[in-house]
């Protein structure tokens, strides 16, 4: 097996530069990469592009990032929760490309797939079909996307193990997996790391081929947005 | 007059059918779920990467890696599987989730939805909406009848961005239930009770279609 | 949760018709749905056309139904050892179209996701680009390529639980996910059925909501193609 | 004269690089893994679902469920992963592979490789060919530089139907190893042992490149 561990957040950020374009896995706040994220904030690097399903809140995920204007543009599918990123974006300070949730995920998936371009019926006959081609199959109308893909890609595990591979927990998954694969160099952080053949081969979410650099992370705020509970 | 919340959420639960998958968006929709009779065997999809939506947890056992798509948390039931955005909207796109319930800022008496986006004053995104309109066989809006400011959401053509055309099967408001006819038209099936055809032909501004008596709702 | 247990394969295959469309997990020998093929034979049905990686062996496998003459077309990528296939095959019996093997995967993945047509890179410059849509992207030339569906798709997984959720074993998953996805109707059969609850919802490899019978089966062969050891 | 399949493997395992994922195809690439030296760590993907091949198993640990893409019983490792045939593909398709050694039953000039198929003949099917030619950057060929009954196997233009266009690198027969340059040609690197430029010359019916002195292959 490969070795992909590197010692921490900052080393796994180390060389990626301004006006990249990244990838950052998480629905909400849940499954987000913290501790990557706190490293490109301590860099500082400058217009980046952030593909990301959301932009995190006010004070925490992506919604750091806003804040000290190192974003320049955010492909995202919802971006409530933000007062911030709605004054950005108001302003013009913010480029925002709103995409539909499943096409979303979807363009990443066709970006580690090698399939550059998909018909979905998602969004036919809205603004997000302005200038795609449309084509009818069996009786209703699809528009062509296309795939999309990162020079970094920053995802969150619950576990991984030194040559890659990596398992999430309940829905800590989400847009992980795909943006895993879709990334020229993907950076992995993960609460466990483990030696290889500590996970079972048969239960891997990601397999390592996709990652190039693991960490494990220092500690898990893991903020949640709506608490809610039932009395017993 | 008309029915509260709760009422629009009990009455677009005799809607459900035994043995089907089923999306619930975020406000009403989600409310749904405490009214389906226990008979009905359903399972509940979340678009982050849920099926087999449990109930909300206890305090003691809240776990900030399991959410719905509204972020709140939740728990799995019995038989629940995780899996990636990817794969969920696969199962969506793939027309295996049976039915979507949704609210709605508009719709059209085409069947036309509008949810996402009202320009100059609100950008939080479409989210999976769009995939959802595009995709399930079976889409029941739930929504009240009119805006706060009393103006109707029942329109000829809606005035907002919209988020799928011709999708909308059934609406359910605080006034009626009403079908979205293939050739157009809201057909009123059933009124609230106390609300007579004549209110909701006053606060419905697209076509309605009034054939012989309309009964009130019933409810257990 | 939805109760989807059948009694048997013969109970779970009983509506399917002559000239029926089926996908049939499975990559060589290992995987595939040996109760459900059984009995596919005793029930004798006609006309099949058979989406199915391979067309197993002359003895085992999809062979017993080219033997019995069952299978009026072969949807494939990998025919080979199987004489009786080639002879009908030569003879014009048999109708095949062969297609490249991450093609026909993406091919059923995209039927199971909504997804009628993708461009891949896979044929380029081939017979099998003939006849269809040829675009550049980034340089490289593609074809597009549609989904393929099934009237019923059989797939084969080592435990399931009674809602339909399957988990596969080793290499034996293979095709069997995306078809489990892309069948109308889809029977699983399984080598131990379990109450919900029972497998991890983490890690599920099929959910649920794909199947829509599933069954316990008798007994399992596990035939092996190329038995290779080393010595200790 | 000229090398065995032996031979053959040995020499291409020279050209595996550390930290890279390789397919290897049935026939002669299998034998490759054989002679990847210790300090070189790769992973092997076997297109049925497997990354980290392991080696054969015991005769008493042979396991039904695990074989590799040539239907043999295989064995993990420790770091394997196991998936599905669509996920497989995504990582040939998407480059993630990063070199294929196939067979080949004959190659042109220009990098066409033809391996799947004699009309009339022979119908087994391209399996998985065609996905790793148009995707993987590294193609090595692993063949026999003539036919049994003699006939170059490196030609001007395929004969038989294609498997992918300008995909090949680089050929490792019995007498020799050669780059496919991107100009076309097949440009003379290295001689097996005993085997001359002459002897090439007449066995290659494509364009061969012949510059300065071509060294012997060399082996440990």
């Amino acid at each position: 097996m490969i070795n992909k561990v590197v010692a921490n957040a900052d080393e796994a950020v180390r060389d990626i530069p301004d006006n990249a374009v990244l990838m950052l896995g998480g629905f909400g706040l849940c499954g987000i990469p913290e501790n990557s994220i706190a490293a490109l904030l301590r860099k500082g690097i400058k217009g980046l592009t952030c593909i990301s399903n959301n932009a995190g809140v006010d004070d925490f995920g992506i919604g750091l990032m806003l804040q000290t204007k190192q974003v320049k543009k955010m492909i995202s599918s919802y971006v409530g929760e933000n007062a911030e990123f709605e004054r950005q974006l108001l302003s013009g300070e913010l480029e925002v490309d709103l995409i539909p949730q499943g096409t979303l995920a979807e363009r990443i998936r066709a970006g580690g797939a090698g399939i550059p371009a998909f018909f979905t019926p998602a969004g036919y006959g809205t603004e997000v079909a302005e200038g795609k081609e449309v084509r009818e199959f069996n009786g209703k109308m699809h528009l062509l996307e296309s795939w999309l893909k990162a020079d970094f890609s920053i995802v969150k595990a619950w576990k991984g193990d030194t040559s890659g591979n990596l398992i999430y927990k309940g829905t800590a998954r989400n847009f992980n997996p795909m943006m895993a694969a879709a990334g020229k160099i993907t950076i992995a952080e993960v609460e466990e790391l483990v030696e290889p053949g500590e996970l079972d081969p048969n239960n891997i979410h990601t397999p390592g081929i996709y990652v190039q650099r693991i960490f494990q992370g220092e500690q898990y705020e893991k903020r949640i947005e709506q608490r809610t509970t039932r009395i017993r | 007059m008309g029915l509260d919340k709760i009422g629009i959420a009990k009455r677009i639960a005799q809607e459900v059918q035994d043995g089907t998958y089923i999306n619930l968006g975020i406000g009403i929709p989600t409310l749904v779920s405490n009214f389906i009779p226990d008979d009905i065997n359903v399972v509940l999809q979340s678009e982050n990467g849920l099926l087999g939506i449990g109930p909300f947890p206890e305090e003691e056992s809240i776990d900030a890696d399991l959410i719905n798509a509204g972020k709140q948390t939740v728990t799995t039931t019995a038989g629940s599987s995780l899996f990636s955005s990817a794969e969920s909207f696969e199962m969506i796109r793939g027309g295996h989730v049976h039915l979507t319930i949704l609210g709605a800022m508009e719709v059209s008496e085409s069947g036309d939805i509008a949810n996402w986006k009202i320009p100059g004053k609100m950008v939080k995104g479409m989210g999976g909406a769009m995939d959802l309109v595009a995709s399930a066989d079976n889409i029941i809006v739930a929504m009240q009848h009119c805006s706060r400011s009393g103006d109707s959401k029942l329109l000829k053509v809606c005035s907002l961005p919209i988020t799928g055309i011709a999708c909308v099967k059934k609406v359910v408001t605080d006034m009626a239930v009403m079908d979205v006819l293939p050739e157009g038209g809201f057909k009123l099936l059933e009124r609230a009770p106390g609300v007579s055809v004549e209110e909701i032909q006053q606060a419905t501004e697209g076509k309605l279609i009034v054939e012989g008596e309309i009964p009130e709702m019933q409810f257990d």
